[in-house]
This record gives C-alpha cells, structure tokens and sequence, in this order.
C-alpha cells in the first residue's frame, strides 16, 4: 500500500517527465525525419500514460481516494478562488488575538455578484506548508470565519466555503484558546445565518476541522475528495493498533464521495476531469464555478428565514436509527 | 477514541435499576488507591473522602444525585443504532455495551424536575463505548434541547464521551453538526442551556454542543480536550502545563464558568435555572 | 499634598486606634470609678473624631475625592454584591483565552428577581490585589462582561454594573489580546441591549477601563466616586511634565460627582455617610441598594425597543459645543 | 496624551487649502532622511520612494488621495468646542490649533464619492491637537455614522489620534460611549463601516469607534495602541517585540484586516464599499 500519492504515481510521473524531456528534445530537432520519430513515440507514449490513467481511475479503492484527496499538486481553495471568482480581497484577524493563515476568508465576486468566501487552504511547499500550518485551523482561523459569518449576514452576501483540512489544530496552544468552542462556534453561527451558505469539499474533510465550516444549505463534494470523521491511519490505530493499516481503515470509513452522497450527506458530486482535478484544473474549477452558481440561483428563491430553517432541517435529518 | 482508562469500580449487573449495592460491598478509590465502604462511598455521590476524587457515574446515578426524587421521565429510550457502514466489529462491541449497561445507547434522555423547576435532561453514560456520539447519541441530545423549546424550560446536558463515534463515520461526524444547529435553536429561543463536563469530556462532543452551552460547568479534574494528550503534546514547542486538559486548567483558559464539587451540582444547577430560567416561567415577551 | 488616603488620614486613624485601644482597656477595667472615667475619655475623644471628620469632609477638594475614590477600606463591588443581592453565582471565562478576576460577573437575585451583575474588582491586601490586577481588567475581563450581558439579553435579565477600576491594564500582552477592541466591543455590546441596564460608579470611574462597562440606562455616582478621562497624575504629567501635580490637575479634570452631575453625564449622586462609604458599609450600601432598585423599576416601564432607545439618546446628547 | 513625534513636514499655511506646494521646494524624509522634491513626494502620495515610509496627511490631502475628484462636501464644519470644564489652557492651545490647521477642530467630515459611489466620511487630523477627540470629534464621528444609516451608505472613517481630549474631562470620556452607540446604530442597519488606522491611532480613539469597524485597514508602520508604549512596557513580564504597537505587528495580534500601501488605498476602499454595500444600492431588504 502506498503512503502517498507520489509514492503511489511513481511510475505515472516518470513517464510523464520522460515526456516532457521528449517534448523539449523535439523542439529542438532540426531534422524533419527524426521530429517525425519522436513525435510518433511522444503519442504512443501519451497513450501509454493515458492508458495507465484509465487503468488506476477504473480501480480507485478508498484508499486510493484518500490518496488523491491528498495529492500535492491537488488544486487548493485559492486557485479555485482565482480561478472563479474576481476582486477577492482577503481579510485577516479573529479580532482576539492572532491571524491564522489555514483559513483565508474575505468577499469576491461571483459573476459580478459579491460573496463571502471562507475556506481551508493548504500549501505546496516547506515555506508554504509551514505558513498555512498543513491547513489545520487553529483557534483564531475559526474566530476569523465567525466574523466573516456574521458580516455576511448583515451586508446580505451569500457565504461560499471551501473544505480541505487534515484536522483542525490540535496542539497545546490550541487547546489552551478553545480549539473546539472556536469550532463549535463557528458552526453556529453559520446555523444563525439567513443568506445562502454552499460548501464545497475540494481535498480532505477532516473531521471536526472540516464540519467546522461546512454548516451549508448545500453541501457539495469533488468525485475525488474524501470526507471523514477521523483520518483513515488514526482509526487503524485504535482499531488495529497499527496506523498503517490505513487502507482498511479508509474502506471501512466509507469516506468516499459516492459514499457521503448515497448516505444522504452531501448534495452533489461535482465530477472531476480525467486524472483527477490536478490534471486539468481549469475544467475542474469550471465545473466548481457552475455548481456553485447553480446552487446559489437555487438557493436565492428561497427567504431569509426559510433559508435558516432549510438548514436547520437537512442536518436534523441526518442520523440513522431505528425505534 | 483513545483509552481515558478503565471503570475499576464499574458494579455489577444492568445499570438501568439504579439500585444502591449490597451493603458490605468494598470499592478501591482510583485516586489514591484506599479502600472504602461501598454505601459510605455511595452517600458521598462516588466522591473520596480522603482525596476527593469523582469516580465517574453510570447515567441512574446522574440523575439520582442531580434531580427531585422520581422525576425523571426517560424519553426516547427505544431509538436503537442501525450501523449505517457496517462497520468491522461494530455490531458486536454495541451489543455488549447494551448488555453491560442496560443502556440502547450512550445517552439518557428525558424531562426531570430540578428543585421543582421543569427541565429537560440529556446524560451521557461513558460506560457505553466510551459515551461516543453516533446517530442515536446526537438525535437524543437534539430533542433534549428542541424539548426546552418547545416546553419553554431550561436544558441540562451532562456530557461524558471520547468524542464522535468513530463506527458510524461520517454520519457521527454530522451529528456535531446537528446538535449544535439544536444549541442555536435554544439561543434563539432565550432557552438556558447549561452544559456539565464531566470526567471525560472530549473531541467532537466538546467540539459541538458541549462548548456552546450558555454556562458550562465541570467537575474537578475532569479531563477536557480536543484531542487526547498525546497527540496534543507530540512536536509542540509549547510545553504543557501539568495539569493539561484538567478541568482546572481549562477554567483557568477562559472555556469554563466554574468547576463545581458534585455534592454542589444539585444546588448551583438550582440557582442558575432558577434565575437564568425566570423569564420562561414568567411567560415574559422573548426579543428574538 | 498627600499622596494616599492614609497618608492625608494619618490623623484620624491614629485617633481612631487610640479609642479601640481604650475600649478594649475600658473592657477590662473592673473599677468602676475608673471606668466610668475612661469612658468619658472615650467620648471626648469620639467628639475629637467627629469634629475632625466634619473638618475634613467640609473642606473636600478635588484631590481629596480622588483619595477618598481609592481608599483602600472602602467597600468593593463584591462588598455591595454581598450586601444588596442573593445568590450571587460567579461565572467566569471569556471562552477565547482566559479568566480576569479584575471584573467578577454572574446573576444574582435583587429582592427575589434575577439580574445580571458586572463589575470591577479591587482587592484589600497584597495577594488580592496581585488576584484582581488592582482592578485593571485585561481583554479577558472586558469579552467575559460581553458574555454576560448577552445572555442578560437572551434572558431578560436587568443588567447591573460597578465601575471601581484606575484604569483597564496598559500591558503589553493586553495590548497583543486587543484591549481596545474588547473594551469597544464590550459598549458596543451594551448598546444592544433590550433590557435595563443601570451602572453605578462605586469608586474609580478610571477612563476607557470604566466607560467599558458603564453604558448604561441610568448610571448612578457615588458621593465620593470620581470618574476621569486620565488618572490626574498622567494628567499633570501631560500637562506639566510633573506627575506630582496630581492636585491641581484633579481639580481641573473636574472628576468629582457633583462635577459630574452638574455636566449632566451621571443621573444621580448617591450620598454616603458621614465619614465616606467606609465609615458605614451597611448604610452605604442601603442608599446604593435603594437607588439601583428605584432605578430599574422606572427603567422596567419602558418597552425592550425604548430602552435600547434611550440608551442611545442618553449618549447621543453627550457633547458641549456651539454652531 | 504622549508626543508622537513633531511634524517636521508639516507645510506651510492652513491646511483647507489643500495647495499643492510651490514647486522645487524640498522636504526631507522623515524615516530615511534623504531630501526629496515636494513635487515628486506629492505626487507619490507623500510616501518616501526610497524607504516607503508614509508621512502624515492632513485631512484635506486625504480627501484628496482617497475620494472622486471634488466629490467631497464637508459638513458640520461650524462646530466649535465650548471648553466645558474652563481647562487651564486650552483656549489659548485650541486657537492655536484652528489657526494653524484653518479647521475648527480635529475631524472633518461630509459625503464624498469613491469610484463613484457615495460614502459617509470622517477624517481626523493629527495636527489639531493630535487629533484628540473632544466634544467636536465626538460630535462628528457620531453623525458621519449616522448619515450612514439615514443616507444608506458605507461609512468610511480614517483615524489619527493620541486619545481622547483631556481637555474636556469626563466629556471626553464619553464621546467614546456616544461614537460606539453609533457604530452599534450602523451595525443593526446592516451599513458597512470601515476604518483606517493611520499614524497615530491611539488610547480612547483605539478603544471606542476605530476598532469596532468592519473592516480595519492599517497604513504601513502606523502606531497603533492602547497605552503609550512606554506605560505598556512598564513593569512588564513579557518582552514587548521591536515592532510593538506598529500596524505589522497589531495584524499579527489579529486585529487588522490588512495594511493597506497608500497608492491601494483608494481602490481597497473602493472594492470593499462595492462589494459589502452591495445590498444597499440593490435595496434589498435587510433582517436586523
Ligand atoms: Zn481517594
Ligand atoms: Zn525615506
């Protein structure tokens, strides 16, 4: 079982390094008769990967999905913001003590129309990582988010939030400011609002860290995304004591989108390009871009106080039991 | 859900009678190990006498410590889980829970009257798979907290859990939201809601409805936390204070409102319903 | 000019440990002839005292106020709690970062009726005072009060407040937790209200640190209080580089209650006894308990939508200033 | 109220004028010292092109750097302080004020228009009397966030101020009472209301309107903060870091939204009245 997504795509990404090289040495071919030879080998080798693509996309096991949730070059809240919305102006401060870069909030406009738009964000590299602190929120992400609710509220913005966390923060300093009433809070003061709210699971839906900010009249979720009430290796190890045991522990979770949707969880799959949304992240964003002004046109026929009451009543009928 | 220890002094026998134990019974005290008369120790509400540790409570004990005698109507007690994953292990592990505490789920529910004022009660028993929070758990503390609106009175929710349960994966992850959409309702009702940590009190339940409650109380040393220690103090720069996630350090950060001995709870619980909870009973006009 | 209450009553206290050393003394003696002459001696003595508190308490100035305000045996908000309400259940926590024990809130019953009380809080010796931060509320203290009065709100509870603080805490981790914020939001909070909010000014009425928890209906003053934009010495140190000067720019503050009253920005002045709240907490106390009740029961007549109304005129026409 | 540093740039002649001044004349940076031409320095917002630093403004050259060309109608001007308390000096330092500034005190105010649309404005100006806030400044603070809420339009207010005026007590005092009450009145009419921290922004200014806003927006490098640093660092346990009290330094404390370069001033403003004030020019009905 492979540990990471790269670990997983090895051979994926050597050959599609191995084509990038045969593209940069055609470039340079002078010779039409050679440039016609590589060419013809770059698209049998453009078939290949293709192929392997296939292969791996038409046996996803939920691991593989967790993988894939995870995958570095996975777009993050802020490309989709960029990529969808304009003028997004991004607001800092929990107003109490500190800044928290996980979270990145601020209003954007959607086709011209302004949104508040709150959500988790990841980074790619050391630097990047370290400032967004894995997109765990501590604290102040999630006192930041409240404030942002409540200015939705009274300057009537619909709130559009994006969910991509491993966990919240769970570290000594966390704790010590009230991870989880920041946490708590924050759900509900998005219970109080009455403008639309649509949440969009792009990565990882960790636990307490996603729900956090997913308290939406519409919940939606990319095909490839995974959403979950402890990370897969955590439940393996209190299962099995064994946190490798991940894969079983993803399987048995049933963290998968398709899963989320047939339990009645989410609202809509938003499927993603072949390869996955980091193979084309225009086309994916495209797609995240139409589902969410989608369910803000449908949203917006509905008042103010049935849009509270609306989400009131799609998570109190969520819970399976009998009597 | 990690493992806050085992119930040493778990008795015997289905919990759902509440019956005192057999007089001559000894209990070891699991704070500083002396040996006790079991009916001394039941008097003193499973409380030390030497070194005042709050051995923790079956839900029957809760109630019967906390409420006017016979008060309490239990409500909803037939909501069973469905094991909506099929889970590995899952059906057997809640069997046996049911049959070691006479309990469907980890949580009781129902009206009771405090000091003669009507509330509605929720108890969390840990001794059910560690008083996680799945299905049936959070649809009983939602009713518990749309019963005080709905019968205009003062909630109390006595919590005791690892946190979400980890079996009904993200069924168990949405009741935290659900329950807190039920603290809201509350609030926008001018209904009291008070919420007691009790040892312990942890993960997605703090992280949900237990944190938003208009006053919360704990008992000493209760053990409070978003995530269990280890993983809190693994790779911080920030040592942890020794009495990390103690109850005592979590007033001193500014999460509770007082830690409360148990032979107090009845009384302060009392006070605060009696004079947060006035407005209902003199069917004062609510501002929204 | 003396520097503190003790110093300017050095007088007065000496007498005063004199009459309880010859008390004691009178109660031991057992001749009569002899204890019928002690006696006397203590009354011409008690004359002395009395004299010397007339003397004094006719001839107040300014500085004198401000000694008065911070004398040390002066009744504390939790004096008054004690004395004027029921059941008073502390609560703490700003559910953000920590507990403040400069400002003790929580409901208490005022003749049987439920009210909300905040209030800052002195303390008497050198560990109480270390306890309470001489009553200079940190961050903590101010969104602790915000707590409070927003369930008052939601539970229609009047809302009480003492101000006995010289200042809210200048320091730097104050600073870094946002003091200015959470005092501004904590009027803000108390320009929400819907219900009646009655402040009464028991001591030092210090600047932003009072005015934080002082918006109220009605607010009530002390005889001897003083309420100031700057602590006099700051003043003078301002003003002629020479915080010794405490004197003269305490009279030209003009932070006494008759001063106070006179500009129309207090409602009432509570008298005290003769001798200073000190001198008879019970009777002090009385004279507090009546006016805060007289207040509320005026307050209760007016609809939840008026009050918040008032409150907001009582405010708007604050100012001097001509066009 | 402690001395912020004299301003050795301050130009020459009253400010209501908002002259460019003559060209070739000079000035000298006040954070890198090196001379600059008047021209070029003006031009460039008053920012110093080789170390940033942001020199202060007087209210008319904001007004000018920040709002539609000549879309500015000031209001209130006529207020006068009435020097309730008789406080020793200062009619003889007020009148010195007005002449030195041409303002009759520290805040002038009106309607202007940003990227053509329409906002209620205060700007203090630190160069009356370190833009302390008396009766006036109360006064008009107050009704720039009223014309708000009456003419339904964001409200944008740029601070500058050691505090509080001493010189009008307790009066003072309660300006910051009166200024918030209106903030809370544009709060519940759903107004948009946005402050901008510039150098200094200070004490009760701090602590009363400036920072229940919205938005916050910083300048680079301003002092912003409660006490003056020297009080704040007195007797302290915790070692104040080198950039205390500067707007950096305050957004990590969280309690900024950004710092804000002049030269993006107008057009951070500009999306932030367009996006959140949105619902005002849509009419849309707005739930208290
Ligand atoms: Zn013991
Ligand atoms: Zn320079």
């Amino acid at each position: 079982m492979a540990k990471s997504w790269r670990e997983w795509m090895k051979e994926l990404l050597h050959l599609e390094e191995l084509i990038t090289q045969m593209r940069a040495t055609a470039a340079r071919e002078t010779d039409s008769h050679k440039a016609e030879e590589l060419s013809q080998q770059i698209e049998a080798f453009e078939g290949r990967r293709k192929n392997i693509i296939k292969l791996i996309f038409s046996r996803l096991g939920a691991w593989e999905e967790v993988l894939l949730a995870r995958a570095d070059p996975r777009p993050y809240t802020l490309d989709y913001v960029n990529a969808i919305f304009t003028d997004f102006l991004e607001l800092e401060g929990d107003r109490r003590f500190g800044t928290d870069h996980a979270i990145v909030a601020g209003p954007a406009n959607l086709e011209g129309q302004p949104v508040m738009i709150v959500g988790h964000q990841k980074g790619r590299n050391l630097n990047e990582r370290t400032f967004r602190n894995f997109a765990m929120a501590k604290p102040e992400g999630y006192r930041k988010a409240i404030r942002m609710f409540s200015m939705a509220e009274r300057f009537r913005l619909p709130v559009v939030t994006f969910i991509d966390t491993p966990a919240a923060d769970p570290g000594v300093e966390s704790e010590s400011r009230g991870i989880s009433e920041a946490i708590a809070a924050s759900m509900l003061s998005m219970f109080e609002l009455t403008v639309p709210v649509v949440s969009v699971v792009i990565g990882e839906g960790g636990s307490g860290g996603a729900i956090g900010i997913a308290a939406a009249n519409t919940v939606l979720m990319q095909e490839h995304a995974i959403y979950s009430v402890i990370p897969p290796e955590g439940c393996a190890a209190i299962l099995w004591r064994d946190a490798s045991k991940g894969n079983q522990a993803a399987a048995a979770l049933k963290l998968t989108a398709k899963s989320a949707l047939e339990m009645g969880l989410i609202d809509r799959i938003l499927p993603e390009p072949e390869g996955g949304a980091y193979a084309n992240p225009l086309e994916a964003a495209e797609t995240v871009r139409a589902a969410i002004t989608g369910s803000l046109q449908e949203l917006s026929k509905m008042s103010p106080v049935k849009l509270k009451e609306h989400r009131y009543a799609k998570f109190r009928s969520m819970g399976v039991f009998s009597s | 859900m990690p493992d806050f220890g085992a119930a040493h002094w778990y008795p015997q026998g289905p919990m759902r009678s509440g019956k005192p134990s057999p007089a001559g019974r000894f209990v070891q005290c699991q704070g500083c190990k002396k040996t006790l008369f079991a009916t001394d120790f039941e008097a003193n509400f499973k409380v030390c006498p030497y070194c005042s540790h709050h051995h923790r409570l079956n839900w029957s004990e809760r109630i019967a410590y906390t409420f006017d005698e016979d008060s309490f109507q239990e409500m909803d007690a037939d909501l069973v889980s469905s094991d909506p994953l099929a889970f590995p292990d899952y059906k057997p592990k809640h069997d046996a829970a049911r049959s070691k505490t006479g309990m469907e789920d980890s949580v009781a529910c129902g009206i009771a009257r405090l000091i003669d004022m009507p509330v509605s009660v929720a108890v969390s028993d840990f001794h059910f798979m560690g008083g996680s929070m799945g299905s049936v758990a959070g649809e009983k503390v939602t009713r518990t907290l749309e019963r005080g609106c709905d019968m205009r009175c003062p909630v109390i929710i006595f919590c005791a859990s690892g946190g979400a349960r980890m079996q009904e994966g993200l069924v168990s992850l949405m009741q935290m939201a659900k329950t807190t959409a039920a603290v809201e309702r509350c609030r926008s009702h001018g209904i009291p809601y008070i919420s007691v940590f009790t040892d312990p009190t942890m993960a997605g339940v703090l992280a949900s409805y237990a944190s938003v409650a208009d006053v919360i109380l704990a008992e000493p040393k209760a053990l409070v936390g978003f995530a269990g220690a280890r993983v809190s103090k693994q790779a911080q720069v920030v040592k942890a204070p020794d009495d990390f996630q103690q109850a005592e350090w979590v007033l001193r950060s500014g999460m509770l409102d007082r830690i409360v001995e148990r032979r107090d709870m009845r009384s302060t619980l009392g006070e605060l319903v009696r004079m947060l909870g006035a407005h209902l009973r003199q069917g004062a006009a609510v501002v929204a």
